[in-house]
């Protein structure tokens, strides 16, 4: 089924006019349309998270402030910078394609999917410290009814912490998979600068990536920004990291 | 989507990195709103800016501009969402019965205390 | 219960309810008919063999009847609204407290519990149980109807009670469903939820549990007595249990109220949701276990239970010993076990567990706390009293 | 003779170009063939549950256990609700004549994305393997009934993440069905043919998919976060780490409440092609038909609440939610009216299909009347979890979107195969079947009212009685069932063989070269200029040169 070979059919009316007829070859305005009915079926599957996360908010919100006090909130905002640009080598790529620069887009692509591997590698280094706290999926600090439980509110804040920015995660590995995939499409010569629907959809699905980190990271790392609570600091967070490498006990 | 008007490279590389500047400055006011300004209603800025945010990514990067097809349906689908919180939030939590007496609305600041025992 | 669809008067809202009912029923059917009726009389009219070909209309608007379709449907709607919402409203206002009982129900698989505010002698009642199951022979056929045997919740005629309803947190949700009184509300754990009756009537009124709950939702019914005043007040004030004779407070009879046979089998090894009580039988597994990381939840006197005592194939052996139920030869290893479990295995007044059978120690911790085990979660029951214990635990070596 | 696209090599395929017919079908990106596949998987399914739903009826013949036990008897309703509801109805009308009929209808030589509707089908098969798997490992099937209420589905031992895989990768492929179908029907309409020249179903279809696009995303990460809790003890819905076990109901009810909807809006579809054929006139208010469809779709969003009546939600909530519930039955009405005044001068041709349909207006009136009884609160609160509310869904399933499907089934019988069934034998099938059914269910409204719990396995003496009649109704269904179906499937090899436009019927999916149709549907695609039922004194207005498709009347 090569599209190339395809042309459109022609349908007359009974006044004897001509109308082209849409196939579903080549539909490029299709493809995307169906693109982008896709992402908003993520933007609910995130919006209903977004929800839960509400939920619990308007039941515990001093615990939710106390507990996105203690993320944090310097690595987040390095990430939020690594998608950011993320997005511009992304963009940038797609223009290069579309402007006939095969060499320079791949190159982008390349840029993002190493730019995605430090958004992976900053996210691995902000759980391992949170595991090094004590908190983690798991651990004690989020089960009830023994002497680390934290309060209900904030169990609720980081089971969904690591759910989202997990969940997340994992969107993330994907786009870095189908990147890969779009490299070995235009290396194999299926994606051209005169056909790039599918470069098109994987940006534009890039850019939801980044979309939903827009608003995971005010929930979880700002919200505890600048009240009492608020530990976190440029230096505390350099001296965290710093121990990561050295030792491994708790608290 | 291939019969828009590309305009030239150089013209439309530097509008990325307008977006990107603007972007990074809207971050860079995350971090500093907490601890200068409104601190009051922090949530509620800090969601303000993700929505800028969002309005920028979605019109530039995402080429929905001019998109009215497909503005229309996100229109819809954000709305549905929208919905589902005014209805769960606005009108089941917000109303929520026998809130003194559950166990899942205690704020336990209990467990600290416990900490002694052991 | 059977309290039919006309005429109940069982709780002071149900005719309320009915009459919404009645009210949709009839609004229902004339909606239906207005649907039907023409369906039936066009089919017939214009039947294949009535109709010339040249005489079929392409009829297609009539703006008056369209506008009726959705007007006059949507007014019956609104009135079924405000009758739904009008017998709600009765059904969901509590009464205030202080012209009321309150009464804390306790939903948990599968029994309903009661609590009663403390009388002038400050006795608080607590009544419920389990539900007991009708016995069936081989054939089918009932020898034994269910019964509630005496635990029931018992109220007075003519007064409001309020419910106070919640499950255990690590329980799952119930239902407390009064057909007779037609209301029902869930039960949630975590959650507190409320609903009043007033019943008008003496009599007894089922219970069902109407949220699905497990193995024996089906059965998690109770019952509601509800007595004249000076019956109802005289017991409340005495110290006795229930106003229709007292539980039997046998070790058998209180397996039976608190539930436990619906888990775990009495009389023969068989595994239900939860272990035999038969004898205590320990798997492999959960002796191993215990070897390998020691245990310190059963609430003895010696407090907690090394791990790693014994490894290796000298754990494996006892493991199997014991979980055979420790007959046979007793291997040489198990020294390092006597010194506390005694040397039969079968513990040390009170300071360490048999291994074998069961005891007020370690019946009392189990019920206090619970137990999570490899099987399932043993739920607690805290309010049980030491005494009941003593008498389980007492029914339990004599098996 | 012409080829059909049942015929060897009359398909296209995802990879390759296999040699055998076998191949041929696994590998088929033919929207008509995809269908077919289908349907016959959907039906195997619908058997098994069938059989699952049989077991329980006598299970209940009468009071105490009389082959299984209780636990067996929670994971025969579970099967039988998941199987119904995630692997029958919810695909049934648009994955089966959605992917056959829809495309013919306007005029589309396949749907927009021909290898993903392949692929979704593969993934529909996967997720209804990874169900049944759960079947033979473990403790079993899940144990939870189909609404996984937490914390239930939290602590019981059964193989509950397994059952919630396989009804995330179903509502995966549920997405990309309505995706590809929303896609098609903006992209693919035959020039001239604007939204409202849609045949009805069409429109029945695009109200669906986007309920499938809109609602299932919601129930998809309901169950993932299920999953997460019970794998990795995360708390979310767990009471004793503070989670709310209702905020899951509102999760569940938030897709599956739009879901029945889903189901129903199709099969509304399928009544709406019906009708005006069989009284060979055109459809009376085309336009309020169509865009009730909308609107019960979007009224459908904001209505879940009536599921919660009991569940401890505030009270305000619950008088909201009943307040808006009654609006869905306003756009229902206005399309049951409008059925029945297509008939109205018209020339009712009693075949199979119009018994059906005919039939189904019965039933749903029904099943959609004691809905609104039940959308009352305070009458609710007493009725919710009775077998009031099981006979209400069966009525407005069953007797709405399955009896629905089966009139489907025979409409599109000749168009799908080139062959007619017995008529006669057909109807026999249709008034047992329509007997058996409400002797089955009606019994039920009274044993609910007078307080018989559902999900349960054994009960109280008193309702013997209605159990016994339901079960009669259920034995007269079992052979209305087998004979229907034992009718059709001789019909495939051996009934007579038909033209293209059997019912002298308007809408484009008739007016094909050959039937059954061949490999790419019409010879060339139409100029659509007119409505989709023109009939006049009977006869179709607009005829076709089946080789140019120019109109020729
Ligand atoms: C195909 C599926 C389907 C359909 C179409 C409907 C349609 C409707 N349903 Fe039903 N429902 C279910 C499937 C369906 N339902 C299922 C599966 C459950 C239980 C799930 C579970 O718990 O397991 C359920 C449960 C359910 C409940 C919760 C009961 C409880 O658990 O306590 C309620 C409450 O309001 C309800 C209401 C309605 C209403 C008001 C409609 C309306 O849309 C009906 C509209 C139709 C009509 C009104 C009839 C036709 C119109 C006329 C004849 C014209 C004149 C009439 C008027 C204008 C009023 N349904
Ligand atoms: C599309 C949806 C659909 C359909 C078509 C049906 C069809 C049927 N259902 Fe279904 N049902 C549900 C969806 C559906 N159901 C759902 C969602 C639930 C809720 C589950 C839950 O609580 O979680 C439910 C619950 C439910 C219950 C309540 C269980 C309970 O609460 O305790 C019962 C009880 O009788 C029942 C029975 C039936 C019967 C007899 C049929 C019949 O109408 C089917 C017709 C068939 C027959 C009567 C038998 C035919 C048999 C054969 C052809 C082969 C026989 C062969 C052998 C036995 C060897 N169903
Ligand atoms: C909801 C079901 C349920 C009920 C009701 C129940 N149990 Fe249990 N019980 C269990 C389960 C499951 C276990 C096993 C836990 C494990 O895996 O270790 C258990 C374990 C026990 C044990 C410990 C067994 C051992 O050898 O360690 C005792 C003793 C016990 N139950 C007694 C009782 C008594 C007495 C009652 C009634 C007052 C009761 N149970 C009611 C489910 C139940
Ligand atoms: Cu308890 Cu059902
Ligand atoms: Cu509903």
């Amino acid at each position: 089924m090569s599209s190339h070979a395809y042309v459109a059919e022609i349908a007359t009316d009974r006044d004897g006019n001509e109308h082209v007829v849409q196939g579903w070859q080549d539909d490029m305005y299709g493809a995307k349309l169906g693109f982008w009915l896709f992402m908003f079926t993520e933007v609910l599957m995130f919006g209903a998270m977004f929800m839960t996360l509400t939920y619990y908010m308007m039941l515990h919100e001093a615990d939710f402030v106390h507990a996105s006090a203690s993320l944090n909130r310097y690595l987040g905002g390095f990430n939020t910078v690594v998608l950011l640009i993320s997005a511009l080598t992304m963009g940038l790529g797609l223009l290069k394609m579309r402007h006939g620069d095969i060499k320079g887009a791949k190159t982008m692509i390349w840029a993002t999917i190493v730019l995605a591997f430090l958004f992976l590698g900053v996210k691995g280094v902000e759980w391992s410290l949170e595991y090094s706290h004590g908190v983690f999926l798991g651990l004690d600090a989020l089960q009830p009814g023994n002497e680390h439980s934290k309060p209900f509110g904030q169990i609720l804040f980081f089971g969904m912490y690591f759910t989202m920015t997990g969940i997340h995660g994992v969107h993330i590995l994907g786009g870095i998979g189908i990147m890969l995939w779009l490299l070995k499409r235009i290396n194999s010569g299926k994606v051209t600068p005169e056909h790039h629907i599918l470069h098109f959809n994987i940006a534009l699905y890039w850019d939801l990536v980044h979309l939903i980190w827009v608003f995971v990271f005010p929930f979880y790392y700002m919200m505890g920004a600048g009240t009492e609570m608020d530990t976190a600091t440029l230096s505390s967070t350099i001296e965290a990291i710093s121990h990561l490498g050295g030792s491994n006990e708790h608290h | 989507m291939s019969t828009t008007n590309l305009g030239s490279y150089k013209e439309a590389q530097s509008g990325y990195i307008k977006i990107l500047v603007g972007l990074l400055v809207l971050t860079t006011v995350t971090f500093v709103q907490p601890h200068m300004f409104l601190t009051d209603m922090n949530l509620g800025i800090q969601l303000f800016i993700g929505v800028v945010k969002a309005y920028l990514i979605l019109a530039y990067y995402m080429h929905l501009k001019g998109e009215t097809q497909i503005i229309w349906f996100a229109g819809f689908s954000l709305f549905i969402v929208a919905v589902f919180f005014i209805i769960v939030i606005g009108f089941d939590v917000a109303n929520f019965q026998y809130m003194d007496e559950s166990h899942i609305t205690q704020h336990m600041d209990a467990p600290h205390a416990s900490h002694a025992t052991h | 219960m059977l309290d039919g669809f006309v005429g109940a008067s069982a709780a002071t809202f149900a005719a309320d309810v009915d009459n919404a009912f009645w009210i949709n029923f009839w609004v229902s059917i004339v909606l239906g008919l207005s649907v039907l009726i023409p369906m039936f009389y066009f089919v017939w009219k214009y039947r294949e063999s009535n109709v010339k070909d040249e005489e079929i209309e392409n009829f297609t608007h009539h703006t008056g009847l369209e506008i009726t379709w959705t007007l006059v449907p949507t007014v019956m709607l609104m009135v079924l609204f405000w009758f739904g919402y009008d017998s709600m409203r009765v059904l969901r206002t509590m009464p205030a407290a202080d012209q009321s009982i309150t009464i804390q129900v306790e939903g948990s698989k599968w029994k309903w519990r009661y609590e009663y505010p403390a009388n002038a002698n400050g006795v608080v009642h607590k009544l419920g149980g389990a539900f007991i199951k009708p016995k069936y022979d081989e054939n089918g056929k009932l020898i034994e109807k269910g019964t509630m045997a005496k635990s029931a919740l018992y109220v007075p005629v003519n007064t409001n009670i309020i419910l106070e309803m919640t499950a255990p947190v690590d329980d799952v949700i119930h239902a407390f469903f009064v057909p007779a009184f037609r209301m029902k509300e869930d039960v949630v754990p975590g959650r507190v939820t409320k609903q009043w009756f007033n019943a008008t009537t003496v009599g007894e009124y089922d219970v069902e549990c109407a949220e699905y709950c497990g193995t024996d939702h089906s059965y998690m019914y109770s019952r509601i007595v509800v007595l004249p005043k000076a019956e109802y007040d005289a017991w409340f004030n005495s110290n006795d249990d229930t106003p229709k004779g007292n539980y039997d407070k046998s070790g058998s009879a209180l397996l039976q109220q608190h539930g436990c046979k619906s888990c775990h089998a009495t009389l023969s090894d068989a595994v239900f949701f939860g272990p035999t009580l038969k004898t205590r039988v320990l798997t492999k597994e959960q002796v191993l276990d215990v070897i390998n990381h020691g245990q310190d939840t059963l609430g003895y006197a010696m407090g907690a239970m090394p791990a790693g005592l014994v490894t290796g194939k000298d754990a494996q052996e006892i493991a199997a010993y014991v979980a055979a139920g420790m007959k046979g030869e007793q291997p040489a290893s198990f020294a390092a076990c006597s010194s506390c479990h005694g040397e039969d295995g079968k513990g040390q007044y009170g300071t360490s567990p048999s291994l074998v059978d069961y005891d007020v120690d370690l019946l009392r911790n189990v019920l206090k706390h619970g137990k999570k085990g490899s099987m399932g979660n043993m739920p607690k029951f805290p309010y049980i009293t030491d005494e009941d214990v003593s008498a389980i635990a007492e029914h339990l070596k004599s098996l | 003779m012409s080829k059909s696209y049942l015929d060897l090599d009359q398909t296209h395929c995802a990879i390759g170009h296999p040699k055998t017919a076998f191949w041929q079908w696994m590998l088929t990106v033919d929207h008509k063939r995809i269908g077919l596949m289908y349907a016959a998987v959907i039906f195997t399914f619908f058997f098994v549950a069938v059989a699952t739903a049989f077991a329980m009826r006598l299970e209940l013949f009468a009071p105490g256990a009389q082959f299984m036990d209780g636990d067996t008897f929670n994971q025969a309703f579970t099967l039988h609700g998941v199987i119904m509801i995630f692997l029958f109805i919810i695909p049934g009308v648009p994955a089966v004549f959605g992917n056959i009929v829809m495309p013919l209808m306007i005029g589309a030589k396949d749907v927009s994305f021909p290898r993903l509707n392949w692929f979704t089908f593969w993934l529909y098969i996967t997720g209804a393997l990874v169900a049944l798997s759960s079947l033979w490992s473990g403790e079993g099937f899940a144990d939870t009934g189909w609404t996984f209420y937490a914390p239930y589905s939290l602590t019981t031992n059964t193989n509950v993440i397994t059952t919630l895989v396989a009804a995330f990768i179903l509502g995966m492929a549920s997405i990309l069905t309505g995706l590809n179908f929303l896609v098609t029907i903006h992209r693919l309409r035959a020039p001239g043919m604007d939204f409202f020249k849609m045949p009805l179903f069409v429109w029945g279809i695009y109200a669906t998919a986007w309920i499938q696009l809109l609602a299932t995303p919601v129930i998809g990460i309901t169950l993932v976060l299920a999953i997460l809790e019970k794998y990795f003890g995360i708390g979310i819905f767990d009471p004793s780490k503070g989670g709310d076990p209702v905020l899951f109901e509102h999760l569940f009810w938030i897709y599956s409440h739009p879901a029945v909807y889903l189901m129903i809006l199709p099969a509304f579809g399928i009544m709406s092609e019906i009708i005006p054929t069989f009284s060979r006139r055109e459809v009376f208010g085309y336009r309020t038909i169509a865009l009730s469809s909308a609107s019960i779709a979007g009224i459908g969003y904001l209505v879940w609440g009536h599921h919660l009546y009991t569940s401890g939600m505030a009270d305000t909530a619950k008088v909201i939610f009943s307040f808006l519930t009654f609006f869905v039955a306003i756009p229902t009405g206005i399309k049951f009216y409008d059925w029945v005044f297509t008939m109205y001068k018209g020339k009712i041709i009693l075949t199979t299909p119009m018994l059906w349909a005919l039939g189904t207006i019965i039933t749903f009136t029904i099943g959609g009347l004691t809905g609104v009884t039940i959308a009352m609160v305070g009458v609710d609160i007493h009725l919710q979890d009775t077998y009031y509310t099981v006979a209400h869904f069966h009525y407005a399933m069953l007797g709405g979107v399955v009896f629905l499907l089966f009139a489907g089934l025979h409409y599109w019988f000749p168009l799908m195969f080139g062959r007619m069934y017995n008529e006669g034998h057909a109807k026999f099938a249709f008034y047992l079947n329509f007997i058996g059914f409400n002797v089955l269910w009606f019994p039920m409204f009274i044993a609910g009212y007078y307080g018989m719990p559902r999900r349960y396995f054994d009960y109280l003496p008193e309702f013997e009685i209605y159990h016994q009649i339901s079960f009669v109704g259920a034995v007269i269904f079992i052979t209305g069932l087998i004979t229907m179906f034992y009718v059709l499937i001789r019909a495939i090899k051996n009934g007579e063989k038909v033209g293209p436009n059997h019912w002298n019927a308007t809408t484009l999916e008739w007016h094909l070269p050959t039937s059954p149709p061949p490999l790419e549907n019409h010879t060339k695609v139409p100029y659509v200029d007119f409505m989709p039922y023109e009939y006049h004194h009977g006869q179709p207005v607009v005829k076709f040169d089946y080789e140019t498709m120019k109109r020729i009347d």
